[in-house]
């Protein structure tokens, strides 16, 4: 038995946030940001996510521990590419 | 009540969901693999005994140690612990009548099985040739063995890994009975939530891995391959990102069962228990960062290089936290030598110096000239074999009465204890020896000034297999011959305990309710006890 | 060190006593935290076993001072002895300026090598003694690892890429070269030797045999017969980079970087010129993939680096930077 | 205790916090699943910056763009599928459901679409692969991660079709309902982070390189 815990409404208003990310992301690949162009089309993935997981996916209303296990996915994935990259990026470097 | 052995036909067992009989059900088949992998590796120390490569060709031992490594390694030693002694454990140790998801566990045995399954038919069809690491180009370009289906076992049995580590997860989350908070789990349980935690986050990587090598292999283009600029090297990057943490698999649950049998035979509470159980927790972390330690040779930066020695030599402090804890809780204890106690107390000493020389392999200059020499080798049999197969042995000795209501017989028990540890150190402390003069390892054939280390080590080999084929032997007999066990025969505390041996199918008759701490043991108390003959020199079984 | 006891692996090099001496330095450690935790172990077995009467009264199970002293004094030993590593590694990774340069192409299962002045062998690599040796490597088809025990130095060969590694002998005398990654079927017969002989030995072991083309004139031979010459002179109609010099400089592209022109650069440039496009040159040189060997390849670097002003080994620039 | 409440839960409150948590850590295995390709992707893409920017212009930033527009209004769907359930709107959630599989399939249309034209083009890795601009290994690199991570992504939305239309069937036929949604939930949780994956696919793809 339950109840919505979020509002019909709620659900509108993401889909408006996230149709709005996505215009915005292919905005930005037309404009000249050199290489911020990555950092900017990442920043605007992520607060898609963040949309999808905090209403779409009850993040909102959801327990510390759900919060956490929603999280550390991520964070191992971080931890994979920078390490990795630590390495490519530092090989032509001299001893 | 009736016992959770009470039915015998094959379908009780086979659709069984309760999380006893899959222990069991984990057992015979990791066992199976056990025998075949140590087959392997008892051929591989024959061929070793001369310098000349002569008793099978070049192919065929370098089949036998891949065979060998994957085996023990995916199809045993990931799954030893957590899987038979875990599945059997946890929910007795919460006080849950069952694991979260029951049906779900079946299935990950019967993953496990399909797996276990392809890498039968590799070792049938021929076999595979690129070692446990599985290394490109060779496995993707050259190799021209069975390497698609071999990765296809351990990718499905990777899956069987994660679903337990959810499993088991997701039960102490949301199972503990009532009282048993998060700091009066015992810390066999912390151990497993460690292990969990990296098989459900690291074991996914090693899946698409190994995905990637195969559809290289099928579709001739890949991502490895240094003809579309592909780097080789990432490869190794993607394998160990997985097999490192995963050998924090192979001796987390270890740990636990450590800390489990030196509190009940010194029979004092554990020293330090918040310190062992983060640090578990702090391994299963670290663990994650220092995977480039085995790539310091491999054409890896050095500067990347210099940030994974350096986390290698942090992760180690939690080890080291949990051992010297080990030692003081012996202090003041009332300490018996069991048979279980004789495996924790080698244990310690075989993990000490396994995980001291893991240091020596981390310091990046001497890593340079022992890098893939028997001095690894060494390094990770001290590990895996003096650490983890003691433990899980010494585990299995301690909770045979629980599994199967039947005590093994003492004596018996402490020769094997005795043997497997004399054996085991002489056939690999040679192996440092040698290692370190230089003799590279996955070597068919060899220079003759390394034959005496090798002589040895064969030997011990041999003392070795008594030391494991004892138990086998009497374990088997100790089913229809051992003494009855009663419930609680160490007179431990812990939940498992309290109920029946073996438990009923719904584990407890009644719902526990717990509290107090897990080692509530008393040291001067046993002293009086045994004093008036309350608390026997060897326990167990109902008179 | 090591190299007194007898049988085991020689140290011939001055670099091997250091690995050695860390190498003791670490086991001293190990043994001594064996017996740390070996010691008490066994003493509170024999002390608190059951029956024998000892004070076991107000017994402790656990204390916040104690588990920070055992926390923080092996992670004190730890980072001093990481950090004594690393200053070993880097000692073994920094190739003296004016190391003799080999060139070693690894493959399924031998090595191939070959001196500056031209003379090749299989297997096996002639030295002199008392002089600084770099071994500039890769493979044409797996992964390798040149492993010389006798020096405490391996490294692997990767295809696609040059690594490298450098020693320096001081014991006459031949020692073991192995192949130390797995590499299929014959990974155990890519085996060879390393022959130190005194220096003047080795100049007469160069000139024996035919008589050898020297690495650098074999470059520079390819160099006109590939037609790299054709651009690469001044006289040439097309214009394309002077080479004079080229090699350790940094050399600023097109695309705005700037990158070390290092054995890699060069490999790169012949082989995929249109990668990284010198700056203010167009895209005209063609790729020469699959024209050359890998040993051709190593032998056109060869030439080029002889055109700069760096240094014989040259590769890593100048050590300080 | 009630029928929807298995044995070895005490009430439906756990079961429902033990499912919720299983699932959630199961997306977090796919997390890293998919990481080993975005890790792979990062390594390639700092290496090869420039035929990683030329060769992202051979893909369709219009289709790219609509496909991601289907797959959020989709999510869309699948989340009001699960406020239907909640409010026990039962034919709702049937609409919603039905919904989300018929945009998952025009998703699915879309991309078939375009293998098609990378199949035409020569731009399929592999023998046939064939590529003009500079360095075509490199190229070939690009393409192959981006079938290889396209590819596993459309794996995972032929899944969530199977899973939602089961779902449908057995909301329709009243199996499923206020008192056991929980199924649906979890559904909608996986749909969701399939949607996700997309999210960071499209921008790491299409717009590589920056047409500006
Ligand atoms: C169960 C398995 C297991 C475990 C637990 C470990 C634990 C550790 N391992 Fe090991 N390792 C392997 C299994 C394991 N390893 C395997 C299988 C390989 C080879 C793979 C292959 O190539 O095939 C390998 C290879 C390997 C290498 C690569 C060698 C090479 O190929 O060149 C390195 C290098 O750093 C390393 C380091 C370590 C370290 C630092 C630890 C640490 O976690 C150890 C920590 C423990 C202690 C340190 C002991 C207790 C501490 C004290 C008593 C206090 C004193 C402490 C201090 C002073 C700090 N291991
Ligand atoms: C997980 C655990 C595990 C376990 C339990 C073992 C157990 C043993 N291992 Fe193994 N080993 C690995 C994991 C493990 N190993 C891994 C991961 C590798 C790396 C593989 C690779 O390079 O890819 C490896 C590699 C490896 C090598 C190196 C091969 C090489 O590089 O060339 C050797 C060599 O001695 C060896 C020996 C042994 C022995 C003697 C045992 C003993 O404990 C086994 C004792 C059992 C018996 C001895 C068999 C029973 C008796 C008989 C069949 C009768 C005949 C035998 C005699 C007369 C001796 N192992
Ligand atoms: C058709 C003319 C042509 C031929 C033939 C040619 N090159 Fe070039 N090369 C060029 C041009 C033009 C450039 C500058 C643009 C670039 O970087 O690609 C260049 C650049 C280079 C560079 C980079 C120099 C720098 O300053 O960055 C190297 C090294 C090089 N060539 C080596 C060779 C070698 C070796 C060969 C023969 C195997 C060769 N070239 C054949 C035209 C040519
Ligand atoms: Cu070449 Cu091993
Ligand atoms: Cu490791």
């Amino acid at each position: 038995m339950s109840e919505p815990v979020i509002s019909r409404k709620t659900y509108v208003w993401t889909l408006a946030g996230l149709l709005g990310l996505l215009c915005l992301t292919v905005m930005l690949a037309y404009l000249p940001l050199g290489p911020l162009h990555l950092a900017a089309g990442m920043l605007v993935s992520v607060s898609k996510m963040l949309l999808i997981m905090v209403f779409f996916m009850h993040l909102r209303v959801s327990r510390r521990v759900i919060w956490l296990a929603a999280s550390v996915g991520f964070v191992m994935l971080t931890i994979l590419i920078v390490l990795s990259l630590a390495d490519y990026a530092t090989r032509s470097w001299m001893p | 009540m009736t016992t959770y052995l009470e039915k015998h036909s094959w379908g009780s067992w086979l659709l069984t969901r309760d999380h006893k009989r899959i222990g069991i059900l984990y057992l015979y088949v990791i066992l199976f693999f056990f025998v075949i992998a140590s087959v392997a590796a008892g051929l591989m120390r024959l061929e070793l005994l001369t310098p000349a490569g002569d008793l099978v060709t070049s192919d065929t031992y370098n089949k036998l140690f891949t065979l060998h490594g994957v085996l023990m390694v995916w199809f045993f030693l990931v799954p030893s612990i957590p899987a038979v002694l875990g599945n059997f454990l946890l929910p007795l140790m919460i006080g849950a009548r069952d694991v979260a998801f029951p049906k779900l566990n079946l299935t990950s045995w019967y993953i496990f099985v399909a797996g276990g399954l392809c890498a039968l038919w590799a070792l049938l069809h021929g076999g595979v040739d690129t070692g446990w690491t599985f290394y490109t180009p060779y496995s993707s370009t050259y190799a021209n063995t069975h390497v698609i289906v071999m990765a296809a076992a351990i990718f499905v049995a990777g899956f069987s890994s994660i679903v337990t580590g959810l499993n088991f997860m997701v039960t102490i989350h949301t199972m503990r009975a009532p009282g048993m908070g998060w700091f009066r789990l015992p810390l066999f349980v912390w151990s497993l939530y460690a292990t969990s935690l990296i098989m459900v986050l690291a074991t996914p990587v090693l899946a698409i891995t190994l995905a990637l090598l195969v559809v290289e292999r099928l579709w001739g283009v890949g991502i490895f391959d240094p003809h579309l600029g592909g780097d080789p090297v990432l490869f190794q990057h993607l394998f160990w990102f997985y097999s490192h943490p995963a050998v924090y698999i192979m001796i987390l649950p270890g740990m636990g069962v450590i800390s489990e049998l030196i509190t009940c035979f010194a029979r004092k509470k554990i020293f330090g228990y918040n310190f062992i159980a983060f640090s578990s927790m702090a391994i299963a972390m670290l663990g994650f960062l220092v995977w480039g330690h085995h790539m310091f040779v491999s054409s890896q930066s050095i500067y990347a290089g210099m940030v994974f020695s350096l986390l290698s030599f942090l992760v180690s402090i939690p080890s080291a936290i949990k051992v010297f804890n080990w030692t003081a809780t012996l202090y003041k204890g009332s300490i018996v030598f069991q048979t279980p106690m004789l495996y924790a107390l080698g244990f310690i000493g075989l993990f000490t110096i396994g995980g001291m020389t893991g240091l020596i392999l981390a310091s990046l200059g001497v890593d340079v000239h022992v890098h893939d020499t028997y001095f690894v080798v060494a390094h990770f049999h001290y590990i895996m074999v003096g650490g983890m197969v003691l433990a899980f042995l010494g585990g299995l000795h301690y909770w045979w009465p629980k599994i199967t209501g039947r005590m093994y017989p003492e004596l018996m028990g402490k020769l094997a204890a005795v043997l497997g540890f004399v054996g085991f150190n002489f056939t690999f402390f040679p192996q440092f020896i040698m290692g370190y003069m230089g003799m590279p390892r996955r070597y068919h054939a060899y220079p003759p000034e390394f034959q005496v280390f090798h002589v040895l080590s064969t030997a011990g080999a041999s003392i070795l297999a008594c030391g494991y084929l004892l138990p086998m032997g009497y374990f088997i007999w100790s089913l229809r011959y051992g003494r009855k066990a009663t419930a609680n025969p160490w007179d431990a505390t812990g939940l498992e305990w309290q109920t029946p041996s073996p438990p009923p199918t719904d584990n407890f008759n009644a719902q526990p309710v717990v509290t107090t701490g897990p080692y509530e043991y008393d040291a001067e108390e046993a002293e009086r006890r045994a004093k008036i003959g309350l608390l026997p020199q060897t326990p167990g079984g109902a008179s | 060190m090591l190299a007194t006891f007898p049988g085991f692996t020689p140290e011939a090099s001055k670099m091997a006593g250091e690995v050695d001496t860390l190498f003791l330095g670490l086991i001293g450690v190990t043994i001594f935290f064996t017996l740390v935790v070996a010691l008490p172990i066994v003493y509170f077995c024999i002390r608190y076993r059951r029956g024998s009467s000892v004070d076991r009264s107000s017994p402790s199970s656990g204390s916040n001072l104690v588990e920070a002293g055992w926390t923080i004094l092996p992670l004190c030993i730890a980072l001093g002895l990481f950090a004594w590593g690393a200053v070993v590694y880097f000692h073994l990774e920094r190739p003296p300026r004016d190391a003799l340069e080999i060139q070693v192409v690894g493959k399924q299962w031998m090595w191939k090598l070959q001196h500056a002045e031209g003379r090749r062998e299989i297997n096996a690599l002639h030295v002199p003694q008392g002089k600084a040796v770099r071994v500039l490597l890769t493979s044409q088809d797996v992964i390798h690892s040149f492993y010389l025990p006798a020096f405490r130095v391996k490294q692997d060969a990767v295809p696609g890429r040059y690594t490298s590694i450098w020693f320096k002998p001081d014991r006459p005398g031949r020692y073991h070269l192995f192949c130390a990654e797995y590499c299929g079927t014959n990974h155990s017969r890519m085996v060879g030797y390393v022959e130190v002989m005194p220096p003047s030995d080795y100049e007469r072991w160069l000139t024996e045999g035919e008589e050898q083309e020297s690495v650098i004139t074999a470059g520079k031979r390819l160099f006109s017969a590939h037609g790299c010459s054709g651009c690469h002179e001044n006289s040439s109609v097309v214009r394309a980079p002077a080479l004079q010099g080229v090699f350790g400089r940094r050399i600023a592209l097109q695309n705005g970087a700037t990158v070390l022109a290092d054995e890699m650069y060069v490999r790169d440039s012949i082989l995929r010129p249109a990668s990284a496009i010198t700056a203010g040159y167009e895209n005209l040189m063609p790729s020469y993939e699959g024209q050359m060997s890998e040993g051709e390849i190593m032998q056109i670097i060869s030439y080029l680096k002889s055109l700069s002003d760096t240094s014989p080994s040259g590769a890593k620039g100048d050590p300080k930077k | 205790m009630n029928q929807w409440v298995a044995h070895q839960f005490n009430s439906s409150a756990q079961q429902r916090e033990a499912v919720t948590l299983g699932m959630w850590i199961f997306l977090a295995t796919e997390v890293l699943f998919f990481g080993g390709l975005f890790a792979a992707y990062t390594v390639y893409r700092h290496n090869f910056p420039e035929q990683f920017h030329e060769a992202s212009h051979h893909l369709d930033i219009v289709l790219g763009a609509v496909n991601t527009g289907v797959l959020l209004v989709s999510s869309f769907f699948m989340a009001m599928a699960v406020w239907s359930i909640q409010a026990g709107r039962r034919k709702l959630v049937v609409l919603n459901l039905v919904m989300t599989v018929l945009l998952a399939i025009a998703f699915l249309g879309i991309k078939g679409f375009e293998y098609h034209h990378k199949f035409v083009e020569h731009l399929v890795p592999g023998s046939g692969f064939h590529y003009d601009g500079d360095w075509p290994g490199r190229a070939e690199m690009f393409f192959w991660l981006y079938f290889v991570m396209t590819g596993l992504h459309a794996i995972h939305v032929i899944i969530g079709i199977v899973v939602i239309s089961v779902m449908a069937g057995l909301v329709w036929s009243g199996r499923i309902g206020r008192e056991n949604d929980a199924a649906v939930e979890l559904t909608g949780l996986y749909w969701h982070f399939v949607d996700i994956v997309w999210v960071f696919l499209f921008p790491l793809l299409y717009l590589a390189g920056a047409r500006g």
